[in-house]
């Protein structure tokens, strides 16, 4: 049943994801890679990864995207024009490589195994308590944790630079 | 297996996902569309992730998705202000058009 | 600690930073104050040079080995140290230098306009490096100043130098880095071994000098080390650096470069890649005798078909230098004795050569040979001095020149390959042939170019250089042995050390028997 | 050792060298000759103070004087050592009389037509050839002697180009040089030889290994002797390497006197003479020897006779002469051929001043069709060259008379039917002719100049002309000393004197002396030719004024310019070796140093350097791309670690 | 389940306390920024501050493992660290008149600055991928945002539109080998891919492979190099000055630490063989497309990849003396190469224009403090004896010799002589050129002497005198468990 569930979800994933790469209309990708993430929250969820998915849903689906989606506006970037995108030698060699790629790293997965699972504490679905991930953020991962709000810091910082107007110097360059 | 999932098929979605990403990365002539591909490529990280957390029985796999979550919002916001400044000189942000450095 | 005991015990030491100290020194000299930056540069050149005559005094002929040496540790753990110490053949030449570079700066201090302060310093500089890497007794040591010394020299010919200057001064570095980098991993290479086989880290070259290298080891560590050192001398097919540069080079440049610069190839082969690997070094001799003497006859020819008279000493500088691997080659002691004797004969008379090609050139800004003819009669001394400077270079008895090319040949001569010597007999022709034809050109002849009528006599600064020359090419014409004596042991004792490594090689790769290193010591 | 020690003897010309040298220039014409004249006078009187004591004891054993060591490097070990015996006597003696003489005659010569420069530079240049001419010949050791040798050479070269502005005259220097440098090959390995053979460079060391036990080193002797002579050949100017010695005669005239005619060149038979214990031992190089010397007598007799320019005429009855020394070396009478030299040096530097004396009346004319009855203007002249001439054609009792008859002696003994005394005898019937040609043309017939010559013709100044009669006497008398066998046992003073330089070989027996009948046969013969050269001479072109050449001239246009032009042998060697040689240089420079060698090594740089042109296209600024690479890079390490690369 | 949330022992507080001291120096200069402007030319003085207190931190900090064992503080980390700070220092002493020339002299500039620097002693100290792939974030995202920092410049945007796009695709390979190293080992620790039978898995193998190109790319090592000669020449000289010298020397301490604990004893014949054409490619298409260079920063760029070449033979000989000789290579590369580019910033007048070498024609007679300095840290960069250039190329050949990779090492002195080529000839158009620049460039302001002083004391010191350095650096590279004595 869930593995079920599981491939419907992959599939439509998969599905949407090709889709946001092949429209030309960035307006398109952004919206079908929505979908893509939606489904994949619920692959997250069969994985028992609940909290995860629901962050998935709210800062991916929802803020991310919509983050886009407000640029794409601003700049009103319309459909790509339908010149080719680029020497055919460029598309041909990205072609190649991407195959070769694949093809490594699927065989790779699909060989790949894991050492003998621990066993579970209770059933499966602890493993997504949000409690239980509290406190690996703020035990073993605290440093993490920390870091990892210098970098929004950084991140929050840095969006500020680039997004203000010039105001108070004259135009260069 | 997780539950009923066997391992394998999660790594192959996941794998399947980041080359999807892939072509589009290399693909799209769009910025924006390159970085959605790249985020796809990360998200097929995550779905890897809680695979193998899953069947190893830890939470680690979770823990380090949500920090890979906060890191990609975190990029999305550079990169978009990013892709706003530079629109302010060159009106467009088709990675082809924007070669002013090169050679 | 008083100067004299800072004097008796690190003379060499001395003698290597003095004109580095003098560098730092002119830094403080205002740039305007052009004399007297010239003034101190020369000063310090020439403290150096009364500082470098206790050397000559005190050294001891009969000693074996190395004398005023001075051992401090550099990088303990590695097994890199200072040391320092010269035996004959390094005594000569560090002599040579620190008379030439006086001598070069004495004709500059009238000569030099612009960037005075840079000049003075480069050139200092560049006898420190000179000095370190003719006194050096560790490979790291040594090839830290044999680099250092290209720097300055870089610079001298890119900056001071005439028209083509950038592409000489750019030929000149890269030649001469392309041999030493590799000879820079055989060195590294050498040394490994000596920790592997030791266990010890050293750099030392009387410690290297232990170590036995067999087979194609051999052969190419030996290969790297000639290979740096024959750009340097430079032998045959890798000659073509040193026209351009030799010709592009400021007077004093040339001087140097042709003075010292190249003596360090032989010397450098002499001292290192000789002694570390005799079996291939004494292997090959043959293919070196005949670079040598295609050196000798094709330097000349060439320098017969040139009509820039910098251009036409500079290859005569190939053909001298080919003499002089000859007589390395032939590796009799007679040879070697002259073979170093004439590194400083050919320092001496090409030096002056070039020197007073500078002062014609000063005066004419021109080296086309036929710009000049029949300035004999306007300028009388520098004539005279030139055609001395002639006849020491073509070798005429009674000047230091014969000394050398008659040891040479007649060592050669008596060793295996006497046709070496007969072919190279012939450039006692064509030498006579070129230089003459040049005198001729540029000094006898009827005056035909108006503008010589009014040319200036030599300077006295110009005339005490020159004149230092010569009377140091007459004063070892007359008495060769003054030098020679300083030689013979050592020259002995690097004969009979590489015939005993050469044993203990040929023992240790299997008794293949040696090729012959007294290959006949001349003895009838 | 008695008197003053040898180095004295040329120390005093070199002092004198160094002093006009440095200060000639500023203290003046009267000092410079003081100090030029002075030093060779004084060199000449210390010379003789210890020649006489050495003659009056009879010579004999040598002196041998070392003053120290000069090159020490290994086995080999040569000394500053000075010898003196017979040889080097005679040598010594007119070397330095002669030498003196023509000192003060140069006085006169070079005195008003010379800058106080160019007056100083001449006499310095003058000193300093004595100085090595004495080296030369007092020499103990090869390479010391070499040092005269070279230093002979270079005077020669200074001296030949003395008039440096005129080019001929510096091309005329420059090629002596060289061809002597071509000789000093020779010697040089010569000396090689030497020392490999015996482990020493030192006459005594040398020669007495070599006459002690000949056979021990018989194979390499003919080789060594050949390189020696090769070093003669080209010092002495024969057949092949004699074309300098014609053009040095550009040098001033008492140049040619002294260096080009009584002794430079001579310094070649000095040195197969001296080397005669080596030479007896090689009788091939012994053959090549005298082959060589006759041939060069009668070709260079031959050109004489048809060259108009006076000193010409002479220079090349030099090299005649000198092959006839030669030949009497080749026939292994070498102290005939010592004897020659030493006549030759009285009358031929008597000839040559004459002819300075004549040219300098002339202003300078040296061809002889535009002289003429010059018998009245200039008698002493006149009447020395006449002896002189005299002297040359060998008519008795006169000094050339004795010597040649002493070499043709030697070549008839020296069997191979007679050939080379044939050879001898017709050369010294052409040496009569052109010499007896020259001085009718000269001072016979009526001038044939123009005015203002005739008018300024004038007999030279004493100091010129005393150094004429003495030398004229001198080749009268000079060759009294060296009666032949006929006029009793001991006449020949001179080769009793000579005999120690000739020492005993194991092995080699001296061969008889003629019997006297024949000698006197020989001596008839050769007078009597000689006498016919002369007359022939004399109707030719006094009696007939030159018609009859002219005419023989006219009936055979191409022979007579050939030899005219000396065969063209100059242009000769041009074609064969001097412009080949530029050639040679031109493509070696051009070709292999910038296009080979240069071009290999820019064009590597060049191609390194359009590589990174090349790939720096790979960065198109499109950041795609770079994602690509940085892809295909990844692919290409995945394909290396899972071993498909 | 104890009582208090957070579990923070002492000695976790003093060994994040250096990183701590960064990001507070970061923030107090950002509220100035906003609140007290005023104080702006007090800005650097700060960040130069904290860089030394944050070093201070270091050093004193107890050796050990905190954070259970994700976090390292030991020698290595100190020496690294010292490196680090070292670059951080020089780039702020460059910033500063750089920043008041282009009046762009902004808190953000340094904020961004010290929190990238925080980023990379993450990657250096942390023990946990997790840790070094956020430090690589915390660096990567602020030197997106420095190098598009010029917004009124194209080029600067340009260049951080470039940085942001490869360095993402870049970040998401990284991520990616992270996670399956996780999923082999079970863990993000590096400890933990220590263990038994893990080298053999191709997971572990496309794993490590993906952060060898991940770090590669930062290394700028080529084929991943392509981001450098752009973003160098868009981006603001002090923050490509930091940019080229510290992330790389991290990247390859991160690459040593994984390498170590997955391949025991010895790298397999492969790996070797794929790390060594790296270092062969970097170097040669770094020296030979450097020659065609005619923009400064471009070329220094490429001189930049070709000498992570250089260090990437260390990596391929891998072994405690390579680690040591990378170590030694990366202090010698930061003198040099800081000392380069402080030369670039001062001698180039303006930011909006690109920076051909032939405008320094003949600066070797004008700007000749600069000029001299620029001049020695080429040949330093070239490897000239009595130049720390040297010493750096002494001991990575050294290793390579005593290992046996002699091709490796013959390539890489061919390489240098190449690369004489084009080091000189920026050497000869600084002082064998006349001018063609009117007027002389400004007069050198203090902090930019000072930076230049201090590189040129480096590199004489390093080159004279590595003894002591080589001694830490080997004391230092024993911390892992490489092969080697």
């Amino acid at each position: 049943m869930d593995r079920l569930v599981f491939e419907a979800a992959a599939a439509v994933t998969i599905v949407f994801a090709a889709l946001m790469v092949l429209s030309r209309n960035p307006v398109h990708s952004v919206l079908s890679l929505v979908v893509a993430f939606f489904s994949l929250a619920i692959c997250y969820v069969l994985l028992f990864a609940p909290f995860i998915a629901v962050i998935q849903v709210i800062v991916y689906a929802g803020a991310i995207l919509v983050l886009f989606l407000f640029v794409l506006m601003l700049l009103n970037v319309g459909r790509e024009r339908p010149e080719k995108t680029g020497h055919p030698i460029q598309t041909l060699l990205s072609g190649v490589g991407i195959v070769l790629f694949a093809g490594f790293l699927l065989s790779t997965l699909r060989q790949s195994v894991t050492s003998a699972p621990r066993a579970l504490a209770g059933e499966p679905n602890v493993l997504g308590k949000p409690e239980a991930l509290a406190r690996e953020f703020f035990g073993g991962y605290l440093l993490h944790f920390e870091a990892v709000s210098v970098l929004l810091l950084a991140a929050l910082v840095g969006a500020f630079v680039l997004a203000r107007r010039e105001s108070h110097r004259e135009p260069r360059g | 297996m997780i539950g009923t999932i066997p391992l394998a098929e999660v790594l192959i979605v996941s794998g399947a996902l980041f080359c999807i990403g892939l072509c589009g990365a290399l693909l799209r002539r769009n910025a924006i569309q390159i970085f959605l591909s790249i985020e796809l490529m990360m998200n097929s990280a995550n779905l890897a992730l809680l695979g193998y957390g899953a069947s190893l029985g830890t939470r680690e796999g979770q823990v380090v998705v949500f920090f890979v979550i906060a890191i990609a919002a975190a990029e999305a916001a550079v990169g978009l202000a990013i892709f706003v400044a530079l629109f302010r000189h060159t009106e467009t942000i088709d990675v082809n058009r924007i070669n002013l450095l090169k050679w | 600690m008083g100067i004299q005991r800072l004097l008796a015990e690190h003379l060499l030491t001395v003698l290597i930073f003095l004109p580095l100290a003098g560098a730092a020194l002119l830094l403080l000299v205002p740039r305007s104050a052009e004399g007297l930056t010239k003034a101190a540069a020369l000063g310090v050149a020439t403290l150096e040079c009364l500082l470098s005559l206790p050397l000559w005094w005190h050294f001891d002929a009969a000693q074996r080995g190395f004398q005023f040496r001075e051992s401090v540790p550099w990088v303990p753990p590695l097994g890199i140290s200072y040391l320092l110490g010269i035996d004959g053949i390094s005594l000569v030449l560090v002599l040579l230098t620190t008379i030439l570079t006086p001598v070069a700066l004495l004709f500059s201090l009238t000569h030099v306009e612009k960037e005075v302060r840079g000049f003075s310093i480069a050139f200092l500089i560049l006898e420190t490096g000179m000095l370190g890497s003719l006194v050096a007794l560790d490979l790291a040591l040594f090839y830290v100043f044999w680099e250092v010394m290209l720097v300055p020299m870089y610079f001298i010919i890119g900056i001071w130098g005439g028209n083509r200057r950038i592409y000489a001064a750019m030929k000149f570095f890269l030649f001469t880095m392309a041999g030493s980098l590799l000879m820079f991993l055989a060195i590294l290479y050498v040394a490994i071994r000596h920790h592997a086989a030791t266990g010890a880290w050293s750099f030392a070259l009387e410690d290297l000098y232990r170590l036995t290298f067999t087979g194609s080891t051999a052969v190419i560590l030996f290969a790297a080390f000639a290979l740096a050192f024959a750009i340097k001398v430079p032998v045959f097919p890798l000659h073509t650096w040193l026209p351009d540069a030799h010709t592009e080079a400021p007077t004093a440049g040339s001087i140097i470069l042709a003075g010292v610069l190249l003596k360090l190839g032989v010397y450098g082969y002499l001292r290192f890649a000789l002694p570390l690997f005799p079996g291939p070094a004494l292997r090959y001799a043959p293919w070196l005798g005949v670079l040598g003497v295609i050196g000798v006859i094709y330097g000349a020819m060439v320098a017969f078909a040139q009509h820039d008279m910098k251009r036409l000493v500079a290859y005569s500088s190939v053909s001298h230098l080919g003499l002089v691997v000859i007589g390395v080659g032939a590796f009799t002691s007679v040879s070697l004795q002259g073979s170093i004797l004439q590194m400083v004969n050919h320092g001496l008379s090409t030096g002056a050569l070039f020197l007073l090609v500078g002062v014609l050139y000063e005066r004419r800004h021109t080296r086309e040979i036929s710009a000049y003819g029949g300035v004999a009669g306007i300028v009388p001394v520098t004539t005279a001095l030139f055609v001395i400077a002639t006849l020491s270079s073509i070798g005429l008895p009674g000047l230091n020149g014969f000394v050398g090319e008659f040891l040479i040949l007649l060592g050669t001569w008596s060793s295996a390959h006497r046709w070496w010597s007969v072919a190279a007999a012939t450039g006692v022709i064509l030498s006579a042939i070129y230089m003459l034809t040049l005198v001729q050109r540029v000094f006898w002849n009827p005056v035909t170019h108006e503008e010589n009528r009014k040319l200036p006599e030599i300077r006295v600064s110009e005339f005490v250089a020159a004149a230092v020359l010569v009377v140091l090419m007459v004063w070892i014409g007359v008495r060769p042995n003054d030098v020679l004596d300083r030689l013979r042991v050592s020259v002995e004792n690097l004969r009979e050390s590489v015939a005993a490594k050469q044993l203990a090689e040929a023992s240790a790769s299997g008794g293949a028997q040696p090729a012959r290193v007294d290959a006949g010591s001349g003895a009838p | 050792m008695t008197g003053l020690a040898l180095w004295v003897i040329p120390i005093l010309p070199l002092a004198g060298f160094a002093l006009n040298g440095l200060l000639g220039t500023r203290l003046g014409k009267t000092f410079v000759s003081a100090v030029g004249v002075g030093s060779a006078g004084l060199a000449t009187v210390a010379a003789y103070s210890r020649l006489i004591p050495y003659l009056s004891a009879g010579g004999g054993t040598p002196q041998i004087e070392v003053y120290g060591s000069w090159i020490v490097a290994g086995p080999l070990s040569i000394d500053l050592s000075f010898r003196l015996d017979p040889l080097s006597a005679l040598m010594l003696s007119f070397v330095t009389f002669v030498g003196f003489l023509i000192h003060l005659y140069s006085v006169g010569y070079m005195h008003h037509d010379e800058t106080d420069a160019g007056y100083a530079r001449y006499f310095a240049y003058l000193n300093l050839f004595l100085f090595a001419m004495l080296t030369l010949v007092l020499a103990e050791s090869f390479p010391l002697m070499f040092v005269g040798w070279e230093g002979v050479g270079l005077c020669s070269y200074l001296l030949v180009g003395y008039y440096y502005d005129r080019e001929y005259a510096a091309a005329a220097g420059k090629k002596a040089f060289v061809v002597n440098r071509i000789g000093d090959f020779g010697f040089l390995l010569g000396m090689f030889g030497i020392f490999t053979t015996f482990g020493s460079l030192n006459y005594a060391e040398v020669f007495g290994k070599a006459a002690a036990s000949p056979s021990q080193y018989q194979p390499a002797l003919t080789l060594i002797c050949l390189c020696l002579f090769v070093g003669a050949v080209g010092k002495s100017a024969q057949v092949p390497l004699y074309v300098w010695l014609p053009d040095a005669m550009a040098g001033p005239t008492p140049v040619s006197a002294l260096i080009h005619a009584a002794t430079m060149v001579t310094a070649g038979v000095y040195m197969v003479t001296r080397c005669n214990v080596l030479f007896r031992l090689a009788p091939g190089a012994m053959a090549v020897v005298a082959g060589i010397g006759a041939f060069t007598a009668i070709f260079a007799g031959t050109i004489a006779v048809a060259q108009n320019d006076i000193k010409k005429v002479l220079a090349y009855s030099t090299v005649s002469q000198l092959g006839y020394m030669f030949l009497a070396c080749g026939v292994g009478a070498y102290v005939a051929g010592m004897f020659h030299v030493m006549t030759h040096a009285f009358f031929k530097a008597c000839l040559f001043l004459g002819s300075g004396s004549v040219i300098h009346a002339m202003g300078g004319e040296q061809d002889m069709r535009k002289m003429g009855g010059l018998k009245a203007k200039l008698p002493v002249t006149f009447w020395t060259f006449l002896i002189a001439t005299l002297a040359i054609a060998g008519i008795p009792p006169l000094a050339g008379f004795f010597s040649k008859d002493a070499i043709l002696a030697g070549a008839f003994e020296s069997g191979g039917f007679h050939l080379l005394w044939a050879v001898g005898l017709f050369t010294a019937g052409l040496t009569a002719f052109y010499m007896f040609r020259l001085v009718s043309l000269t001072f016979f017939g009526r001038f044939r100049g123009t005015h203002e010559q005739e008018h300024h013709l004038h007999e030279s100044p004493p100091s010129m002309t005393v150094p004429l009669i003495v030398l004229a006497i001198l080749s009268i008398v000079g060759g009294w000393v060296g009666l032949p066998a006929v006029f009793g046992e001991n006449a020949n003073v001179f080769a009793r004197f000579l005999a120690p330089i000739l020492p005993g070989i194991k092995g080699v027996e001296e061969h008889a002396a003629l019997p006297h009948a024949t000698e006197w046969l020989l001596m008839v013969v050769s007078v009597i030719v000689a006498a016919c050269g002369l007359l022939l001479a004399w109707s030719w072109y006094v009696k007939g004024e030159g018609r009859t050449p002219a005419r023989i001239a006219a009936s055979s246009p191409g022979l007579y310019a050939l030899v005219a032009d000396k065969f063209r042998i100059d242009e000769l060697y041009d074609v064969l070796f001097v412009k080949p040689f530029y050639w040679l240089a031109r493509t070696l420079w051009k070709v292999v140093d910038v296009l080979l060698i240069d071009g290999v090594l820019n064009a590597g740089a060049f191609v390194v350097e359009l590589t990174g042109d090349l790939l720096r296209f790979l960065q198109t600024g499109n950041a795609r791309n770079y994602a690509l690479t940085f892809l295909l890079g990844l692919v290409a390490l995945l394909l290396v670690v899972a071993g498909w690369i | 389940m104890n009582g208090t949330f957070v579990q923070m022992s002492q000695a976790d507080w003093l060994s994040i306390l250096p990183e701590v001291a960064l990001a507070t120096t970061g923030c107090v200069i950002l509220l100035l920024e906003a609140f007290a402007p005023g104080l702006r030319r007090w800005f650097a003085t700060l960040a130069l501050a904290g860089v030394a207190a944050s070093l201070y931190f270091l050093l004193a900090a107890p050796q050990g493992t905190t954070f259970d064992g994700r976090f390292e503080t030991s020698g290595l980390t100190a020496l690294m660290g010292l490196f680090l700070g070292g670059s951080a220092a020089v780039a702020i002493l460059v910033a500063k008149p750089y920043l008041e020339r282009t009046h762009d002299e902004k808190g953000e500039f340094y904020a961004l600055l010290l929190w990238g620097h925080l980023g990379v002693s993450l990657m250096v100290r942390g023990l946990d991928l997790l840790i070094v792939f956020i430090g690589l974030e915390v660096l990567s995202l602020s030197f997106y945002v420095l190098a598009a920092y010029f917004r009124g410049i194209e080029a600067s945007s340009e260049a951080g539109l470039k940085y942001f796009l490869t360095g993402a695709f870049a970040s998401a390979f990284t991520l990616y080998g992270i996670v399956l190293l996780f999923g082999a080992s079970g863990g993000t620790r590096i400890a933990g891919l220590a263990q038994e039978g893990l080298a053999g898995r191709p997971a572990v193998i496309l794993g490590v492979l993906l952060l060898l190109v991940g770090f590669g790319f930062k290394m700028s090592l080529a084929p991943f190099h392509a981001w450098a000669p752009d973003v160098y020449q868009g981006m603001p000289t002090p923050a490509v000055l930091y940019l080229s010298i510290a992330p790389k020397g991290a990247s390859v301490l991160v690459l040593f630490r994984v390498l170590a604990a997955i391949f025991q004893p010895e790298l397999p014949d492969r790996f070797h063989a794929a790390v060594a054409a790296l270092a062969v490619l970097s170097m040669t298409l770094g020296n030979v497309v450097a020659l065609a260079q005619r923009d400064a920063k471009r070329l220094l760029a490429y001189s930049g990849i070709a000498h992570m070449g250089y260090v990437t033979i260390a990596l391929a000989v891998f072994g405690r003396e390579a680690l040591a000789a990378a170590i030694v290579y990366f202090f010698a590369y930061l003198v040099s190469n800081a000392g380069a580019f402080a030369a670039v910033s001062a001698l180039y007048r303006d930011e909006s224009k690109p920076h051909p070498v032939a405008m320094l024609a003949g600066e070797g007679r004008r700007a000749r403090f600069a000029a001299g300095v620029f001049a020695l840290c080429l040949f330093s960069l070239a490897g000239i004896p009595a130049t720390a250039g040297f010493i750096g190329k002494f001991f990575v050949f050294k290793a390579a010799l005593e290992r046996g990779m002699y091709a490796l090492a013959i390539i890489g002195v061919l390489n240098s002589l190449v690369s004489i080529g084009y080091y000189l000839k920026v050497v000869y158009i600084l002082y064998m050129r006349d001018p063609i620049e009117a007027e002389a460039p400004p007069p050198l302001a203090f902090a930019d002497r000072l930076a230049l002083a201090i590189c040129a004391a480096g590199i004489f010191v390093v080159g004279i005198f590595p003894a002591s350095l080589w001694n830490l650096a080997r004391s230092a590279a024993a911390t892992l468990p490489l092969p080697g004595p």
